[in-house]
């Protein structure tokens, strides 16, 4: 399951998406907002996603998980829009037989994620915001 | 050589630049993805500023070798920060 | 946060315990109760416990993880008694500023969990039960 | 030589192999860790059988030479199979 969402995400419900009988190991990336970046404190975050392109860039990634490791079922839920502290800006879930394949291919979609889905953070600080990673 | 139009759509950082999500470019027949991308530069000379930009048709990134068609629809995509 | 519960386990009070302002990234490990080991099916499961020492020893990985990463908070629950399939045994959350740590941290204390504290497991088969890793 | 009695407790199939949760035990004055758990696989040599088998007192696991000491509680820890 892919999703990309405007409302909060139910971590409840990314996980139950995960629940398989043959499971032994779940693993769970949920990334946060953070209150400040390089000192500086942060009000909230804005995310925006080019929406149908996200989806196919994160599908490839899974594509891409389940060639390395035995996946039993993935659930990802990246939020858009504004994100306040604390709350969830993603969420990503693994089932696999055992836990080892799990963390790692957890780990491997957040990082994938990254680098190509076409989704934008801005940081919003008192007195502006920024683009996150536009400039060198 | 006769004028293609495309149609370019702007996320993040590079909406700001351009100054909306959209715009129109004509361009000559045959060009590629990255001539494309010269001639943005040279309107818009903060996307040299960024740490990279990329294209996207159909959803898709394309090669610098891409040849730009007629009623294309041409994404840019600054460098993404998702997660 | 460490319990050895007899309860099950709700996942995201684990979660809710290791929220934190500062966070970047919690990583989430639950352990299920998988329907076959070895090729051969598996009722339920049924833990016991050596629970005073158990906490002990999970707090002496947790101290060890700290050392190690810069963990925020951390909350570890593993569950006593019969574990039904598809069910929680264990469940692990750690957040951390940046993700990386999150994942090795939580790892740890997964790999860690499964070599010093007192906890056995017995797999319940139809035709019978069997301490696990108890044989050679 | 006077004789010490401590109680053994034991968990998972230690507690199978012994027949119950605890027992008690007459040892001699001095004993150590490991030659206690000598004579409990001479007693019962399931024990033998096992990957390992570790000995914890007060909740902590002791040293093959930890001397044994009048009314200390023994549990005997086999391999443990948590998560």
């Amino acid at each position: 399951m892919i999703e990309i969402t405007k409302d909060r995400i139910d971590v409840a419900r990314i996980i139950a998406a995960v629940s398989d009988s043959g499971a032994g190991g779940i693993d769970v990336f949920i990334g946060t907002t953070r209150n400040k970046t390089q000192g500086k404190a942060v009000v909230k975050l804005d995310f925006e996603a080019y929406e149908p392109m996200a989806i196919k860039e994160l599908q490839k990634i899974v594509d891409r998980a389940k060639s390395q490791w035995p996946i039993l079922k993935y659930a990802i839920s990246h939020r858009t829009g504004v994100v306040e502290i604390g709350e969830e800006a993603v969420v990503i879930a693994v089932s696999t037989a055992h836990r080892q394949a799990a963390f790692e291919s957890c780990k491997f979609i957040i990082d994938e994620l990254k680098k190509t889905v076409p989704i934008w953070k801005k940081e919003i600080f008192e007195d502006g915001d920024v683009w996150v990673a536009a400039h060198p | 050589m006769s004028d293609i139009r495309i149609k370019v759509v702007a996320y993040g950082i590079a909406r700001d630049i351009i100054g909306g999500k959209e715009m129109a470019l004509s361009l000559a027949e045959g060009i590629s993805a990255s001539e494309t991308m010269s001639i943005l530069k040279k309107q818009f000379p903060a996307f040299d500023q960024l740490s990279s930009l990329q294209l996207a048709i159909n959803e898709e990134y394309v090669a610098d070798s891409h040849p730009i068609k007629e009623g294309d629809e041409l994404v840019l995509i600054p460098p993404v920060s998702g997660g």
